[in-house]
């Protein structure tokens, strides 16, 4: 029987429904909810996965549920780029459930089943908003999932930082919802609300200009883009580790489908200044994001914020799409949206992977701070190198995934040159340092990371008990190492993936601007130009260093003597001499000043106590969000004056009313 | 690319990979040896670097208690890193098999590979020493690569391509016009192999000293093999970085496709070419003294505004 | 309709009834003690029944009769007397606290009521009834007893400016439609009845809870 | 004459005279709950008759039933009954309390009964006098429940409650007269003038300068009852001082009923004046309502004070959607009426319990709900996010439907729509959640509370959020088309 791929869909968003239910029918039954539901899960995204994997190559389909508005009911549709972020989801999902049966402990947070209940409306709600076809679907999964996910970032909600961070999240949400709202407000024109018919309106420049930014702003405020970000190191941190890997990984994505949804298939015209400013607002979420995840000691905020600044990566390949593709060139559109699409994979496999690494670290130590851990990979094998892979990755070296995104976006700003705006020449290339500056320093970042928490000696006596992750945690991580690997080593064959994806959007995609490329090299334009082959980067490497131990093995000896570490003559050696966090942030601090807000409380002679304590913050906080809060209060203060107990004015108010009411119709 | 594969090309380029690894000791030797003449001392001799290689080797490898796989795997992967990156750079012929598998960007990415081992395997052992090494190690990593990037990006722009290679044929077949640009961007590129092989202005190689140590910080508990292919691995750095500068700013010399003459008459020049550029470095370094570590960033920051001058001249000036 | 009135007298007693209700109304706004102000609001009754009873004579609307004697059974004799009962028992005799004095209440008093002249001239010219000239009188009397409710700052005072209101309201029906149907008459009647009794029992609840009458004391609720 | 409409009357007025007597036995509150079932078995009934065959007169068209006030006789009748089924748990605890005695027990039963009775008469009566007087009624019998507690800060709010509203009620009859006026050239001066059919027969020749004038003073009168803003001012203060049965009720129900008398006005004003002078009125007063009272919400410190607001803003955006008229915007506007009682009530009920575990209203003192009681503390938050137009639920659903078509037909209010929205979803739930999560040294009930009704109206929330039956919507868009 032929089962299209969106009812294949669809019945795995409902399997996960299915699987909610059950759990919170059985909130307090640990054993089941851990060991049938999360792998049940588990098994319904790897199917996903495989139906995307289908779809994708197939052209798009269509259907309408009963469900919804009796005169709007839900439009469902599966196309070349729904497919694609569903096969994220399907995927990064697989490894995450997995990982999650094996980590949940009990008396954490709230009923192992009502988690399960949050845990699967949240990948369903997800799935769904990836197919809905109408806005008003779409705005109800798009929100679904956002309470979902805050219900999982509260779930330990008995500490107060996280209840602020739950708030702080669902507000931004909510606020980038209604800007979502607006966006389709102004789209629909006066046709009704499926995208079928929002696709034949034809806007004016003005008005697609105000959609567009509406839409930046909605979803800019999902994915976490520069002065929207600040619930993002707030939340992901709070929620718990399979939870924080999914939000990341995943959720951060639909805020990019939603941009490419409406930018390059609701929205024909695309107007060029936009992509420069999608660049520049990329570029600053870039470089804030990799900055303070430098000066970050606790290692889930380090992550979280490192989040920020690959979607600032992500939010600059889509600006420069959406430039090319303004001046008409295809060709380079498609090579820059390529990049983009190959970082939003690289990015869900590799930060979940870190994130699900820090959670068996957490559930090991019960200890989040850098400050006190260290020396992990003696007692934590399997996460450390499974870990070090992740942390490769998320620096951009050579063999591993993430090099190959950040190779195919410089060779994109390679050719901004032939654009014929003569400022965007000079400037764009500049635009190509700072790219370059975000990913050294996301290697900065990731050294300190590993450095910090796996290597050196324990900080902490108790570190000494840490025991290593569970057989479902490291088939989890397994499974998101290998695709790091995998991805880094086999770029053509994802790239014709991708191809399916850009090539309805932008009418031509990599292959048919480049022609015929070898399976081994990636060579977007063309062989002289530029080209890269992963794979015998690999071999070549596995090949020199095995051919280097083996010579030293062989003319020489292979003796090796334990001795205590170099101490230049101070003989009490302890673990606290080692560089903590802070100290590893020291010089970014330094380099960055202009980026934070730090006061710094130096001890004067007379302290009985000196401390030396430096808090680093957030300068938009400071200039955006109280700023708002404040005038809210205002107004309401100017509000109140109307309520003021008396009698007398009340009547007055009616009064008056009626006068002037009188007056008006006179 | 592959299908073309040919005998003489492969030979070609297993030839000059074994030159580089064998001569790369002897570029490091002769720097030393100017340094020494330019200081009015005798110097330890041009061949002081093969016989430490050959001691350290001899020695047992002394490792640190809290040790862990990484730390003694780490030389391997640094050498192997380092090999990889002179296969890439055409150092005698452009006609290398290798070539397609990986162009500039990925060379960049393949020193920054190497550095990120170097610094956590320098984190491993736990001692102030081995994190402050690395600390600083990346500091300068990521204020330089940027500017490496936009140098090659400048190269790259000019020959329109960012494989060495090709970079190197159509640079060499050019008439010798001054290209401001590629002046600029020489500057900015000695800046920064000064700052990347911890040469004197930001690291002095030779000194122990806690406070001023970035490389030597890292290295300090390695001994015997693992100390020898460190070290053969910086060299080797050296050698990289000498034949890219070659490459980009002096490509006459350079053989152009298989010919086999072309290949003999290569070596002499890119000898003669090392020497100078050694005895260059070493005038650099008794001329200059060692900065305050964070008088580095500006130093970089003058390297990378070099290089965006660089690109925005040839935007301006030649296209 | 008897022999000798012609339609021109039977308009002019109808607007010196409405003019003397005007009168009293303007009297209720600037009494100071409450006593009179009971007196005063039984004879605005008394005074309505006059107008309901001629305009029921003059028109021989049978019903009319019925709401006449029903106003005055209500609003001549059994409020009154309720509350004259009501201050005895609470014993606030003292007199009428205004919230602005006198003369500025009656200077807007002026004001309410041309502005209701003007406002009803239109509407009166397409009433059917003979009374409709008096609709600007009534449109008057709802508007100042309106106003006495926000100015006064005692309980019952405030209490008798909406049982005054109710009798314009009662008195704007008949000028305009020659009284509501007789089920909504009576309807009106029996919610007017209940809320004296309900705001009885409030005065005794208040003077229990705030020892005293005085309305502000009940500015305890709002925002700051 | 149907039995259905003498059931649906008859059971809450002999149900009240009935409480009257015996209100002060300990089986009152099932006496309470047991009539309360049976009107709403009634009004089932009356709804299945309407629905089959069509619009229904009764005693001489005195009663007129349509597709319009069936739905809203069913929603009273079903809502009453949940809120009695809450409050007999409600009513013993707060009498082991000492809040309460037997004789203020006996006058809570009764009057329940007899609101309940005076709002079915509204929706059900046909003569706009009479609606007047049971709206009038409706007043009386809730200003003695607003006063039950006899505390200081509830005789406040019952005193201006009852000057407020009755002037407000005096200027809607003084409307009605008018009303009346204008009709009697058509209809002759009998009381079939103030029939409501006969005025729809006859609304486009009635006299337009009259009708303004007469929808001017029903629009103050009546807008004072459902609280739009610059009349609104009685209505946080009953809202939160009275028993929270009666909160429920009052906020649930009796906006409803008096947002409907309007409506039938409104639709005779738009019959006689042709132009949309109405319908800009009403969005007027309700855009205001809804930027007002969302800005209201930040400061609040009682919780019952804070949802009395929240009613206020979605009651204004109730007449905002009925102001700009046209079938979709009617439509979301009853669907919005239906959801908010539905979801208003729920929150009242859990609000109830909470400030009873807690032992104030206080928000800032009422902390870790979800631990002392899963089922307070879960219903709290799910009907918090329900009301704030969080989707899954009904709420966004019809918010949503307002919304897109203010977009289409008045754009230059959707943005001060979203931004109240927003602000009303920051200030709410910044105080809300505190209570629900966080840790709390608060004991649990004595009475298990019976917290069935809240679950079921959520549930009928979340239903009309994502699958409205087919009947339901053809229901719907048939009362959108009365309304015009």
């Amino acid at each position: 029987m032929s089962v299209t791929p969106l009812a294949a869909a669809l019945a795995i968003a409902a399997a996960w429904l299915a699987i909610a239910a059950i759990g919170v029918c059985a909130p307090h039954a640990l054993r089941f909810v851990a060991k049938v539901l999360y792998p049940l899960g588990a098994l319904a995204g790897l199917a996903l996965a495989a139906t995307a994997l289908v779809a994708i190559s197939q052209p798009p389909d269509e259907t309408v549920l009963p469900l919804g508005l009796p005169d709007l009911p839900f439009h469902f549709r599966i196309d070349a780029l729904s497919a694609f972020f569903l096969l994220i989801l399907g995927s990064v999902t697989a490894g995450v459930s997995v990982f999650a049966a094996g980590y949940l402990r009990p008396g954490e947070g709230t009923l192992p089943g009502v988690q399960c209940l949050w845990y699967h409306l949240f990948l369903a709600s997800m799935a769904l908003v990836l197919l809905a076809n109408d806005a008003y679907a779409f705005m109800v999964t798009w929100e679904t999932m956002a309470v979902s996910s805050f219900f999982l970032v509260t779930s330990d909600h008995r500490i107060a930082e996280i209840r602020r961070a739950g708030y702080l999240y669902l507000l931004i949400a909510h606020v980038g919802a209604i800007a979502i709202l607006m966006c389709f407000g102004v789209l629909h024109g006066f046709g009704d609300y499926t995208f079928a018919s929002i696709r034949q309106v034809e806007l004016t420049p003005f008005w697609a200009t105000v959609a567009f930014l509406l839409a930046l702003f909605g979803f800019g405020a999902k994915a976490g883009i520069v002065p929207l970000h600040v619930w993002l190191p707030e939340a992901h941190p709070a929620a718990p580790s399979p939870v924080s890997a999914l939000m990341s990984a995943v959720m951060l994505k639909t805020a990019i489908y939603g941009m490419l949804r409406v930018t390059f298939d609701l929205l024909h015209t695309q107007i060029w200044w936009w992509g420069v400013l999608a660049l520049a607002i990329g570029l600053l979420t870039a470089l804030f994001g990799v900055v303070f995840s430098a000066v970050q000691s606790d290692m889930k905020r380090l992550l979280a914020w490192s989040s920020i600044e690959n979607i600032g990566f992500i939010v600059v390949g889509f600006g420069l799409g959406v430039t090319f593709a303004a001046y008409k060139m295809y060709g380079l559109a498609a090579l820059a949206l390529t990049a983009m699409l190959y970082h939003c994979l690289n990015h869900a496999y590799f930060k979940s992977l870190l994130f699900l690494a820090t959670g068996a670290v957490l559930h090991a130590t019960k200890e989040r701070g850098l400050g006190k851990l260290g020396g992990l990979i003696h007692r934590m094998p399997w996460v450390a190198w499974l870990a070090l892979v992740g942390a490769l990755a998320i620096a951009g070296m050579p063999p591993l995934n993430g090099f190959v995104s950040e190779w195919l976006l410089l060779q994109a700003f390679l050719f901004t040159p032939n654009l014929p705006d003569s400022y965007l020449n000079m400037l764009v290339p500049v635009a190509a340092a700072a790219i370059a500056l975000a990913a050294a320093l996301s290697a900065y970042v990731m050294v300190k990371f590993y450095g910090v928490v796996f290597l050196g000696q324990p900080r902490e006596e108790k570190l000494a008990q840490a025991h290593d992750a569970g057989i479902l945690e490291r088939i989890g991580l397994v499974w998101l190492a290998a695709g790091c690997v995998a991805f880094g080593v086999l770029p053509v064959q994802v790239i014709t993936l991708l191809d399916f994806v850009t090539g309805p959007m932008l009418g031509t995609n990599l292959s048919k601007a480049t022609g015929a490329t070898h399976w081994l090299f990636l060579a977007p334009i063309s062989a002289e130009r530029a080209s890269y082959s992963p794979a015998l980067v690999l071999v070549g490497l596995a090949v020199l260093t095995g051919l280097a131990w083996l010579a030293v093995r062989r003319f020489y000896h292979g003796r090796v003597r334990r001795a205590p570490p170099w101490d230049c003559g101070y003989p009490l050696l302890n673990a606290r001499m080692q560089d903590t966090a802070e100290g590893f942030g020291q010089p970014v601090r330094q380099v960055f000043e202009p980026f934070f807000r730090m006061t710094r409380e130096l001890p004067s002679a007379f302290d009985a106590a000196p401390r030396y304590r430096v808090t680093v913050e957030d300068h938009l906080w400071y200039w955006c969000y109280l700023p708002v809060a404040r005038l809210v209060d205002r107004l309401t203060g100017f509000v109140t004056l109307l309520q003021r107990g008396r009698i007398s004015v009340y009547l007055l108010y009616s009064f008056g009313t009626l006068l002037v009411l009188l007056f008006l119709v006179r | 690319m592959l299908s073309e594969f040919s005998w003489a090309g492969a030979s070609a380029q297993l030839t000059e990979i074994l030159l580089a690894v064998l001569l790369a000791p002897l570029l490091l030797g002769w720097v030393n040896q100017c340094r020494a003449w330019l200081q009015n001392k005798s110097g330890p001799g041009v061949l002081r670097p093969y016989l430490m290689l050959r001691k350290l080797m001899a020695k047992d490898a002394v490792v640190a208690h809290g040790a862990s796989p990484l730390f003694r795997t780490a030389p391997y992967i640094v050498f192997g890193c380092m090999v990889l990156a002179v296969a890439i750079v055409p150092t005698l012929g452009t006609d290398l098999p290798y070539a397609p598998a990986a162009d500039a960007i990925a060379l960049v990415g393949i020193l920054a590979l190497a550095r990120v081992f170097i610094s956590l395997a320098a984190m491993d052992i736990g001692t102030a020493f081995g994190t402050l090494g690395a600390r600083r190690e990346m500091m300068i990593g990521f204020l330089a690569e940027p500017a490496l990037l936009i140098v090659l990006f400048t190269a790259s722009l000019i020959s329109q391509s960012t494989s060495l290679a090709t970079t190197v044929e159509t640079l060499s077949h050019r008439e010798l016009a001054i290209y401001p640009s590629l002046a600029f961007a020489g500057v900015a590129f000695t800046m920064v192999s000064l700052a990347e092989n911890a040469r004197i202005p930001v690291d002095n190689p030779a000194t122990h000293l806690e406070l001023t140590m970035i490389h030597e910080a890292m290295v300090l508990e390695y001994s015997g093999r693992h100390l020898a292919l460190i070290e053969w691995a910086a060299s080797l750095k050296l050698f990289v970085y000498s034949c890219v500068g070659i490459a980009l700013f002096f490509p006459f010399g350079i053989a152009q496709g298989g010919d086999a003459a072309g290949l003999l008459l290569a070596l002499p020049t890119l000898a003669f070419k090392l020497a100078i550029g050694g005895f260059l470095l070493a005038v650099i370094e008794t001329l200059s003294a060692k900065m305050r570590i964070f008088r580095a960033p500006e130093f970089l920051g003058t390297a990378f505004m070099l290089a965006v001058l660089a690109l925005l001249l040839h935007a301006l000036l030649e296209t | 309709m008897s022999q000798f009135l012609t339609p021109a007298l039977t308009g002019q007693i109808i607007n010196l009834l409405a003019a003397v209700l005007l009168l009293l109304s303007f009297a209720m706004l600037a009494q100071r003690r409450i006593l009179s102000l009971i007196d005063l609001f039984a004879a605005q009754g008394f005074v309505l029944t006059l107008s309901t009873a001629f305009v029921a004579w003059a028109t021989g609307q049978t019903h009319l009769w019925w709401s006449a004697g029903l106003t005055f059974a209500l609003k001549v004799l059994l409020l009154p007397w309720i509350l004259h009962r009501l201050i005895r028992r609470l014993n606030v005799k003292w007199d009428v606290e205004t919230l602005i004095n006198i003369p500025t209440t009656m200077l807007f008093g002026l004001l309410l009521v041309i502005l209701a002249f003007n406002l009803a001239q239109p509407v009166s010219a397409l009433a059917g009834t003979i009374t409709k000239g008096t609709l600007g009188i009534a449109l008057a009397i709802v508007l100042l007893s309106f106003l006495m409710m926000i100015t006064r700052s005692k309980a019952v005072p405030q209490v008798i400016g909406f049982l005054a209101m109710e009798n314009s309201l009662f008195f704007a029906a008949t000028a305009a439609t020659y009284g509501m149907p007789m089920v909504v008459e009576l309807g009106i009647a029996l919610d007017v009845l209940v809320g004296v009794i309900i705001l009885g029992v409030f005065f005794f609840q208040i003077r229990e809870r705030f020892d005293s009458l005085d309305i502000r004391h009940l500015e305890k609720l709002k925002e700051e | 004459m149907s039995w259905e409409i003498l059931a649906v009357l008859g059971i809450p007025l002999a149900g009240g005279v009935l409480l009257a007597l015996f209100g002060h036995r300990r089986a009152a509150a099932e006496l309470n709950v047991a009539l309360s079932l049976a009107t709403f078995v009634a009004a089932a009934a009356l709804t299945a008759r309407v629905v089959r065959d069509g619009p229904l007169f009764a005693f001489g068209e005195q009663f007129f039933v349509d597709s319009l006030n069936v739905f809203l006789v069913a929603l009273t009748a079903f809502v009453s009954m949940t809120t009695s089924m809450f409050s007999r748990p409600y009513m013993r605890i707060e009498q082991e309390h000492g809040k309460l005695t037997e004789a203020r027990l006996r006058l809570y039963h009764s009057m329940y009964q007899l609101f309940i009775f005076t709002m079915l008469l509204v929706l059900l009566t046909n003569n706009l006098g009479l609606l007047w007087v049971a709206l009038e009624a409706a007043t009386l019998t809730t200003v003695l429940l607003v006063s039950l507690y006899r505390t200081p800060a509830s005789l406040e709010a019952a005193w201006k409650y009852f000057i407020l509203c009755g002037v407000g009620i005096a200027q809607a009859l003084f409307g009605t007269i008018l009303l009346f006026m204008a009709s009697q050239k058509l209809l002759g001066t009998g009381v079939e003038a103030l029939l409501w059919t006969h005025l729809l027969g006859v609304r486009s020749q009635l006299e337009p300068t009259i009708l303004s004038i007469a929808f001017v003073f029903l629009l103050v009168g009546y807008g004072t009852k459902v609280g739009l803003v610059p009349l609104h001012n009685w209505l946080p203060d009953a809202h939160a001082e009275g028993p929270t049965p009666v909160s429920a009720v009052l906020s649930g129900l009796l906006l409803n009923v008096a947002l409907y008398a309007l409506v039938r006005c409104k639709v005779l004003a738009d019959g006689a004046l042709g132009t949309d002078f109405a319908g800009q009125l009403m969005m007027g007063f309700g855009l205001l309502s809804v930027v007002v009272g969302a800005f209201f919400l930040a400061r609040q410190r009682d919780i019952k004070r804070m949802f009395a607001y929240s009613s206020v803003e979605h009651m204004g955006l109730v007449t905002f959607a009925f102001g700009m008229g046209g079938p979709i915007a009617s439509f979301a506007g009853l669907l919005h009426m239906t959801v908010h009682s539905l979801t208003k009530s729920a929150i009242f009920f859990t609000v109830g319990h909470a400030a009873q575990t807690a032992g104030t209203q206080m928000m800032d003192d009422i902390r870790g709900l979800a631990r002392v009681s899963p089922t307070i503390g879960w219903g709290l938050m799910l009907g918090t996010l329900a009301i704030l137009g969080l989707p899954p639920f009904g709420v966004f659903a019809s918010e949503f439907l307002i919304l897109t078509s203010a977009m289409r037909q008045q754009p230059w209010a959707t943005p001060l729509l979203l931004i109240s929205l927003g602000v009303a979803f920051a200030a709410v739930f910044r105080k809300v959640q505190p209570m629900v999560f966080g840790d709390t040294t608060a004991k649990p009930l004595p009475h298990r509370p019976a917290l069935i009704p809240v679950f079921v109206h959520l549930a009928l929330a979340l239903m009309l959020g994502l699958y409205i039956p087919p009947y339901l919507a053809a229901w719907y868009r048939e009362a959108a088309k009365l309304i015009g």
